[in-house]
């Protein structure tokens, strides 16, 4: 299962999707928007993907996976849209016969994910917003 | 000159000033239409990073874009 | 939390409990019974645990891992009594406030359990049952 | 002669025949409890590993069990 969606993401369902009666460890990831960053608090991030092709990228992100891995179930849904400190941003669950590999499989698929899907999120702070990455770092005392 | 549909996402949607632009181009690559990009919009090479993806996959500089290409601008993305 | 208990482990509790409205990451591990063991089919397991030392070690590894990670929150839930195939034996989740951390920490707490924590597994197969890991393994072909 | 009350888990529940037997060893160190166990149930010597938990945590050969100490047996675990 691979979801782009405006919902609030079911966890629980992200996980019953990966899970196998085969497998013996499932590995989730749950990724849920911080109530601050660098230093000022977060009032809500926005959410924007370019939906056909982040669909597409992640397919290939669990292509590679499971060529590296023995995956016996997946699934990744990230939301978009609006999201409050707490919510979750995105959840990846991946299932395998043993633990290390589910491990190793969901930290790739979500690490893969947050440098080549399309998908960007623009911090609103009480005082402005940014979209996150878009520029170079700039030093503190520059 | 080459007329290109262009999708515009993140920070690229706020320096083009909206979803969807009409670019014009000498040239058909995607190199073509990134210089064309650039002189309009002097914005887009201050960021991290932009690719540019024609037909839901990142494409190469020399890439030949075609008519009915969906093309998309790609700023540095930020998703999880 | 920790939680040692005979009733079907409720995973978003975990997850809901190691949740924290500073962290960026949570990650959770899910130990599922698998329907099959040295290529024969698992009937059943019977988990058994020495309760009070079972929870007075998984706090020791909570507290190593809390020396060495930046948890923000963490559950642990260890299932005993009999297990049919699929069903979750054990669900571990930390919060931390980046990705790295929470995978690190979260596989930690799984593997030291694993070698630390007296519960006890013991496969019950169409035509026998064994404590698992009790003996030295046997060759094969010895 | 000193009497001990042990608490036994997973196999070594079905070597000593119940979930707490009482034990008699010459000495009062976890060494000299095991040392009794093992020629009582020599079985218990086939384990892969065998520690034995004082007052809920592991103890050491030479540790000192004293009255109302609670002793449990710890064969090879195999949680999660």
């Amino acid at each position: 299962m691979i979801k782009i969606t405006e919902k609030p993401i079911d966890v629980q369902k992200v996980i019953d999707t990966a899970s196998s009666l085969n497998a013996g460890a499932v590995n989730v990831f749950v990724g849920t928007v911080r109530n601050n960053a660098h230093g000022k608090n977060v009032v809500w991030l926005e959410y924007e993907a370019y939906e056909t092709m982040a669909v597409g990228e992640i397919r290939k992100i669990i292509d590679d996976a499971s060529h590296r891995w023995p995956l016996l179930g997946w699934a990744v849904s990230h939301r978009i849209g609006t999201l409050k400190p707490g919510e979750v941003a995105v959840a990846v669950a991946v299932s395998t016969p043993h633990r290390k590999d589910s491990f190793e499989a969901c930290q790739y698929i979500i690490d893969t994910l947050k440098v080549k899907v399309p998908i960007w999120k623009k911090e609103v702070f009480e005082d402005g917003e940014e979209w996150i990455s878009a520029h170079p770092a700039v030093a503190v005392n520059s | 000159m080459h007329t290109f549909r262009v999708k515009a996402f993140g920070i690229t949607k706020d320096i083009l000033g909206g979803k969807e632009m009409v670019i014009e181009a000498p040239g058909v690559t995607v190199g073509d239409l990134r210089a064309a990009l650039n002189e309009k919009y002097p914005k887009l090479t201050g960021l991290r990073s932009l690719f540019i993806a024609v037909n839901n996959s990142y494409a190469d500089e020399t890439a030949v874009i075609t008519d009915g290409d969906e093309i998309a601008l790609i700023p540095p993305v930020s998703g999880g």
